[in-house]
């Protein structure tokens, strides 16, 4: 900027920095910054080295035996080369496993479709998900086409992690919708009776939300209600996603002016559109980071449904490790379900990041 | 639901309305026949937001009666919503959507509410952005406006729903003197139309040229109500008088 | 309900036993392909031959310690078997009833021999590790407490964590099961280093769980847990087991594999369900061995686990 | 009939009634079921098995505690450990969460990077692996006999961190912190209530004299007798004894909780922060406050009206994250119901108490932040 | 930093703002001496607002310099607050802490900047509350006031800190004309005081009276400059004219 000779006032457009400029201004702009720089890169290459080393230069692959892992100074990852399919799809039956990795390709595809702008309408965001839900169970129930059938006790590893996360969130999102509506109900008993039962809830720890679902839930159902132990206890999880994501789209609303549902009233707009059309867009997108906690921590959280016996992820490669022969190698079976979990995880906050921006256009 | 010119669009009795323990309105009374422009004016904070809130429910008033085109404002659901359909407002702190563009700000209602398709909607609200001015702003969002622009887009968010009556809560306040006569410009245009309008304003030119009667509010109470002509050249009221000639004075 | 459990497992067809919701060497464990082996399934197995004749009916539900007991009571299992220590809390209180023991779990110590620790007393001022809700933290700390040690006792959820602890040197010792223990020991980076304690505490009896008041069903479960000792008593084994049915050489063996009728319908089963469950699982030794004793990776000495001819306490009932 | 329903007032009745009547009947029909369907089976949810001896020790405990205590005490060392190990993990994440969220918007942006990076990578990662990680770090310190010594005060070593400590019953100790955290309580009220609030300094100075002489007093009368008041920790064979002994299992769950929980309260207060409207901080700018004035007396006070909710949210979460302590060994409350389930059995009644007690944290907390909550709340309505 | 009569206050040369690549301001030059009391107008959307948020740096300008009280804002901090605190603004959205109360708001920055005692600085907020009319509401939280008396607020919590440069951004926007000519009545007593100011108002009365130049914006650049006396009376460029009739027409 400065002391530039214009002449007509008509100056172009200021252009972004070059990258050198950038990185220089951004990060050794002055000595004590340049030093944190240093001291952390420093850092950053002294960490990646050791993992480095660890995770490949030492490590034993796929060759050798649990001897040779005895031996090495490295990973051992010639576990994750024989139990892999044990981690990947739990105890679903061997030869039929690729219908487990079919139906988490399907479901993937569903989440990946539904996260495109363009299926965001109330006719689309149903119907891909009814289709992916019918690939996916009709892939993995089987019991048509020559099919065996598989049951849901017998389902496991990823394509279970996935299924209960999405389920999870595509059924939680809109109890939760529900939950903080009627949280701010104009009416004091409706209010405060959802209020008890949203603090009462997610009080309350998963495990034992789960439990209850699995084990208590049947003795206080009429029998034809009960129904299987997997959807019980899905239903039991997205109550408790509910609970959580309806505070923090009540905390979303919170920071709303009064204005803007006075004005949408003021226009005729009766309750639902003023909600759907004026107050939630603009709760979700104040919401947005925590929302993207709660999706991370869910997703985590489906590891907790191997209290009730289900063979997800976290459980299958548990049970990858723990035998005589590669009790030794938890520590690489870790290290890959975490991996396992990051790849998720984080695309689900990098897709949070995209939203925000997205979304941030008329923040003022 | 439409009115004839003659009959009562407006017909307020007795309103008191509370904050709390704290009394804003005393007593106001008010009637208003169909097509008529009532102005109302007052010092600040005496209650004249308040008051034209009131009308379309926007706040519960603890005693005496309101009714809109004939319709009582009470505890009747329904009763609220076709009021709220056919009684347009502007508010003083303009209110948008941020996170809807201009554009989308004006065919919101007329699409939800009229259930208007989406083209002819566009197309009146280009209408009405090119009367107030704006229509290169149609895809702008509300933050990215100047303040004045903010305040056009509010009046052309009001009147894209055709309403039958127009609260307008100091609409010209944000405005430059040019935009000013523009924008009464248009609400003239309204009240040829037969439009029946309630105004919060300053603008006695306005006051002079169009209203019927002007209202002057002071400490939550109505305490003069004239035609214009009257009220600027022979106000009856001491409180109005000194008003008046502080305006005139300054 | 009660009282009726074998025929509701006729009638669905299917008997529901118990797996895990992890691996438990030598009891439970999935191999690479995803199939449950260990001792604790070759009995479900073996009660599901007894009563349909193949393993194929027997659905083996993965559960959690905690769920095992809720689910026998609800209904949802028809057998538990699952490592379970014959308690007097749970046979009183819970109303579940408990089988003879098939298993008699020793629990064991690891130490790290630098500390050049000769038994259970030199640890004292020491840490021990272990995994906790088990009956070994129970006995451990019953053992410590008794002998008036001072020594700490460390509780993980599972014994992986509790070994990675004491391999870790966060504490001198670790205890547990003699599989377990012989298993970590071996695959550790140096098996040299580590020593096994010869203190045993006082052994566990394992047992499998059933519903209160079905005595019929308790008896059958029993009687599959003997039929093993018994053709072992008798050198019968899945591999010699058709010429010993060709040629029974004692009026007990002829009773157990169905030459002479009896030992079927007085358990409302068929005559060669034993026989059945022999020539498919094998008889106890064959079922000790393969799964923690001398043919599995944990080369387990039989122990107390034998029968009394070899040394060990098991007594099979006798058949008449 | 049509005509009342379109009463709002009478709506709104009818509403209510129907709401309580459906949840009613829901509970009660539930309730009768659960009864018939349990007597049906003769299961009986007892609890007789509360007062029998456990066998079985815990690590670290808050009260006395041995094998032959009964499970009802078991019970209660591990909710207060969970107490324990709670409210110091809110403690810590929260500050620290609150550096970091403010840390993703700063201008400065290797910090903004770092704090990023920080984020991503505590909050992808499932808490149990993370507090393995923590734990195998401090059991790789040196071992008792060749700790890190800090001149004979204070031992590091992978049995734990032995620090001096105080010669004062536990209990004592405890009443301490009650009385401070009361006094404080008290002291807010009295500020902020009273027409005290002129001589602000004056008062604030008597009020700290009173903390101070009360946690004295109650300490003091805590005091072992015969000992010195200071416990310092001793290099005794195999492990050191005396002294303020922090176990690695609890440093770990400390860490690992506190870790994982800052990158989720980051990324609560970025988004509050970022929902104070630019307006508010363009008034402080102008005005001439600096930056982090406008931080504290605007920009933190309103976004924490924001997100206030959302917080209450996670630390709710984030208390019931201790039961992660299971995995490495800390005997929270979660553990010592699980060991109980198992040793007992008796899964249906201590499911139950597993409830009740995070209940009776949560619930409190969330009723005191929810009464925060409205009590900060902003007031009048056309606020821009 | 004290500026004697003479003394140049604002001095800005050639100034251009863009948002993204829209431009808003071009080539804005504008000096004015210290004790100058200068009154911006314009058409809404001419870019008055962003200039005199460019004054103290709540805008980033791409080109140009501005000097206030003789230093130059440049990425300096230390500079930018040292700036502020001697240049008082009031906002067009008034922008008042609603978590404070009125007192709160006006007491906040002299205690915090200026170091004030509490009750000195709370003694000082209930002058200029009485002088805009509403020590009664000190008590009271923003959203608990109508929009005059926030704006009258938004004045005196400005002119607590006593800054030697105030720039007014329409600060009579949500008043009546009685208030309006009160609120003027204080600015032309500050303007006594010798106090700088930079105004943004359609209130030609106010021009007229008090006002040492009138600078007219259009379009993002100033298009004359002059003498009340001129301006009004003989506006020189044809845009000025033009808004000038409607002014005084409507
Ligand atoms: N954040 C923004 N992004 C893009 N354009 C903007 C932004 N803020 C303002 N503008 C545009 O800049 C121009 C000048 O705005 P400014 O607020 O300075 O006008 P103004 O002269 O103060 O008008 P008014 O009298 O209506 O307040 C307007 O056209 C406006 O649309
Ligand atoms: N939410 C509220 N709580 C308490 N008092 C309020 C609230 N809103 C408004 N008031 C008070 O009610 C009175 C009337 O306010 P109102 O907004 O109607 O004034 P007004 O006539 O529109 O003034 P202006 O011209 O300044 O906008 C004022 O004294 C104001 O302080
Ligand atoms: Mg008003
Ligand atoms: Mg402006």
């Amino acid at each position: 900027m400065s002391n530039v000779a214009i002449v007509s006032g008509e100056i172009p457009p200021p252009r972004h920095d070059t990258f050198l400029a950038a990185v220089r201004k951004g990060y050794f702009a002055t000595p004590g910054a340049a030093a944190v720089t240093s001291v952390c890169l420093a850092l950053i290459a002294l960490a990646v080295w050791t993992v480095f080393r660890w995770a490949v230069l030492d490590a034993v692959w796929s060759s050798g035996g649990p001897d040779m892992c005895q031996q090495a100074t490295g990973a051992c990852w010639a576990v994750i080369a024989a139990r892999w399919r044990l981690i990947f799809f739990g105890l679903y039956p061997y030869d039929e496993q690729w219908r487990s990795a079919l139906a988490c390709a399907a479901i993937l595809a569903t989440v990946v479709v539904s996260c495109f702008p363009f299926s965001w309408s109330a006719k689309r965001l149903p119907l891909v998900w009814i289709a992916g839900y019918g690939v996916f169970y009709g892939l993995m129930r089987g019991g048509f086409l020559g099919l065996p059938t598989v049951l849901e006790t017998q389902w496991g590893g990823l394509s279970l992690t996935l299924f209960v996360f999405s389920t999870v969130v595509v059924t939680g999102m809109p109890i939760a919708v529900c939950l903080a509506l009627l949280r701010r109900s104009r009416l004091p008993v409706i209010a405060r009776t959802v209020a008890v039962l949203i603090d009462g809830i997610r009080s309350l720890p998963l495990v034992a939300i789960l439990f209850t679902a699995a084990i208590i839930i049947p003795y206080a159902l009429p029998h034809f209600l009960v129904g299987d132990k997997l959807y019980r206890v899905i239903a039991g999880f997205s109550l408790f996603f509910a609970v959580y994501q309806a505070e923090i789209i009540r905390g979303g609303m919170q920071a709303l002016p009064a204005g803007q549902e006075e004005a949408a009233h003021a226009l005729g707009l009766n309750y639902w559109q003023t909600m759907s059309r004026i107050v939630l867009p603009q709760a979700f997108r104040h919401a947005l980071p925590p929302t993207i906690n709660q999706v991370v921590i869910t997703f985590m959280e489906t590891s907790l449904i191997v209290i009730i016996g289900f063979f997800e992820v976290m459980a299958s490669g548990n049970a990858a490790f723990s035998t005589a022969e590669w009790s030794a190698t938890y520590v690489e079976v870790y290290v890959f379900v975490a991996a396992i979990y990051f790849a998720f995880t984080f695309t689900l906050s990098r897709y949070g990041a995209y939203l925000e921006r997205r979304l941030n256009v008329a923040r003022h | 639901m439409s009115t004839q010119s003659g009959e009562i669009a407006v017909d307020v009795k007795s309103l008191a309305k509370f904050y709390g323990a704290h009394q804003v309105l005393f007593d106001v009374s008010l009637s208003v026949a169909a097509g008529e422009k009532i102005v109302i004016c007052g010092p600040s904070g005496s209650g004249k937001s308040t008051f034209i809130r009131c009308l379309n429910k926007l706040e519960d008033h603890q005693a005496g009666t309101i009714r809109m085109l004939g319709t009582e404002l009470n505890e009747d659901l329904a009763n609220i919503n076709e009021i709220r359909r056919d009684v347009g407002m502007v508010f003083q702190h303009f209110n948008l959507f941020p996170h809807l563009t201009v554009l989308e700000n004006c065919v919101l209602a007329p699409m939800l509410v009229r259930r208007q398709d989406r083209k002819a909607a566009e197309e009146q609200a280009m209408l009405y952005l090119e009367r107030v001015k704006i229509p290169q702003k149609a895809g702008s969002y509300p933050g990215e406006l100047s303040g004045g622009q903010q305040q056009r887009v509010a009046i052309a968010r009001a009147l894209c729903m055709r309403p039958e009556i127009m609260l307008f809560d100091e609409p010209t306040s944000a405005l430059d003197p040019e935009m000013i006569s523009e924008v009464l410009d248009v609400m003239i245009e309204l009240a040829q139309d037969g439009m029946t309008m309630l105004c919060v304003t300053h603008e006695m030119g306005f006051a002079r040229k169009v209203a019927d009667r002007v209202v002057f509010m002071d400490k939550g109470r109505i305490v003069e109500e004239a035609a214009p002509s009257d009220f600027f050249d022979n106000p009856r009221h001491e409180r109005s008088k000194l008003f008046l000639s502080q305006i005139l004075g300054h | 309900a009660a009282g009726d459990t074998l025929k509701t497992v006729q009638a669905r067809g299917e008997l529901n036993c118990t797996s895990g919701d992890g691996n438990f060497q030598g009891f439970f464990e999935i191999d690479d392909k995803g199939k449950w082996h260990g001792i604790d399934i070759d009995y479900c197995r073996a009660v599901g031959i007894a009563i349909f004749g193949s393993d194929e009916k027997v659905k083996l539900i993965p559960i959690s310690w905690a769920q095992r007991f809720p689910s026998l009571q609800s209904g949802d299992l028809d057998l538990v078997i699952k490592a379970t220590g014959w308690t007097m809390s749970r046979d009183t209180e819970l109303g579940v009833q408990f089988s003879t023991p098939y298993f008699l779990g020793a629990t064991q110590f690891m130490v790290h021999k630098e500390l050049n620790a000769g038994s259970v007393k030199d640890l004292d001022g020491g840490t021990i590790c272990t995994a906790g809700g088990t009956s070994t933290e129970r006995l451990i700390a019953d053992y410590i407490k008794a002998n008036d040690y001072d020594i700490k006792l460390v509780s993980f959820e599972k014994n992986t964590e509790a070994s990675a602890a004491y391999f870790a040197n966060r504490c001198d010792s670790f205890a547990e099961w003699g599989p377990v223990l012989a298993a970590r020991r071996a695959s550790a980076p140096n098996p040299d280093e580590h020593a096994i304690l010869p203190d045993v505490l006082a052994m566990e009896p394992e047992a499998a769980a059933m519903r209160q008041g079905d005595d019929a069903w308790v008896d059958l479960v029993n009687w599959v847990i003997a039929v093993g000792r018994i053709a072992e008593e008798n050198g019968i084994t899945s591999k010699n087991i058709d010429e010993q049915k060709a040629n029974p050489k004692s009026a007990t063996v002829a009773k157990l594999l169905g030459v002479t009728p009896g030992i079927g319908n007085r358990l409302g089963l068929s005559d060669d369900w034993a026989y059945n469950v022999i020539k498919v699982i094998g008889n106890a030794e064959e079922i000790y061995d393969r799964n923690v004793g001398k043919d599995s990776p944990y080369k387990l000495e039989r122990g107390m686990n034998a029968p009394w001819q070899k040394g060990g306490v098991f007594v099979p009932p006798i058949l008449d | 009939m049509f005509a009342v329903l379109r009463n709002r007032k009478h709506r709104d009745i009818g509403l209510q009634v129907l709401f309580i009547g459906v949840i009613v009947a829901i509970l009660a029909s539930a309730v009768i079921i659960t009864r018939r369907n349990l007597d049906a089976q003769g299961i009986a949810v007892g609890w007789d098995f509360l007062n029998y001896a456990t066998g079985w020790t815990i690590s670290f405990s808050l009260i006395p505690y041995d094998i032959n205590s009964s499970y009802a005490r078991a019970l209660a060392v591990g909710f207060l450990n969970t107490l324990l190990l709670a409210a110091l993990t809110l403690f810590l994440a929260t500050i620290l969460g609150g550096a970091i969220g403010t840390a993703r918007l700063s201008a400065h942006r290797l910090l903004s990077k770092i704090a990023l990076v920080y984020v991503q990578f505590f909050r992808n990662i499932p808490l149990i692996l993370q507090a393995f990680f923590w734990y195998s770090v401090f059991t790789h310190l040196p071992n008792a006999r060749n700790a890190y010594n800090l001149g004979e005060l204070a031992y590091f070593s992978n049995r734990g961190f032995y620090l001096p400590g105080l010669n004062i019953e536990r209990g004592a100790i405890g009443l301490a912190v009650l009385t401070a955290v009361a006094l404080l309580i008290v002291g807010y009220g009295v500020r902020r209530f009273a027409v005290l609030r002129r001589n602000d300094g004056l008062v604030k100075l008597a009020g700290f004299v009173i903390l101070v002489v009360a946690v004295a007093g109650v300490l003091s009368s805590g005091r072992i007798a015969e000992t010195p008041l200071f416990d310092l920790p001793v290099q005794r064979g195999l492990r050191i004894a005396g002294g303020l002994e922090l176990a690695p299992e609890f440093c770990a769950a400390v860490i690992a909780i506190s870790l994982f929980g800052a990158s989720y309260i980051a990324e609560i207060v970025r988004a509050g922060l970022l929902a104070v409207s630019r307006g508010k901080v363009e008034a402080g700018l102008a005005l001439g406050l600096t930056g982090s004035q406008i931080f504290w007396k605007i920009r933190l006070p309103l976004a924490i009206r924001i997100m206030l909710p959302t917080l209450t949210n996670q630390y709710v979460w984030l208390v019931k994250a201790t039961s992660i302590g299971i995995a490495i060994g800390f005997s929270d409350f979660f553990m010592v119901v699980a060991n109980s389930i198992n040793h007992s059995g008796q899964t249906l009644s201590l499911i139950f108490i597993l409830i009740a007690g995070f209940w009776a944290i949560n619930f409190s907390l969330a009723a005191v932040l929810n009464a925060v909550n409205r009590a900060i709340a902003l007031r009048g309505q056309n606020v821009r």
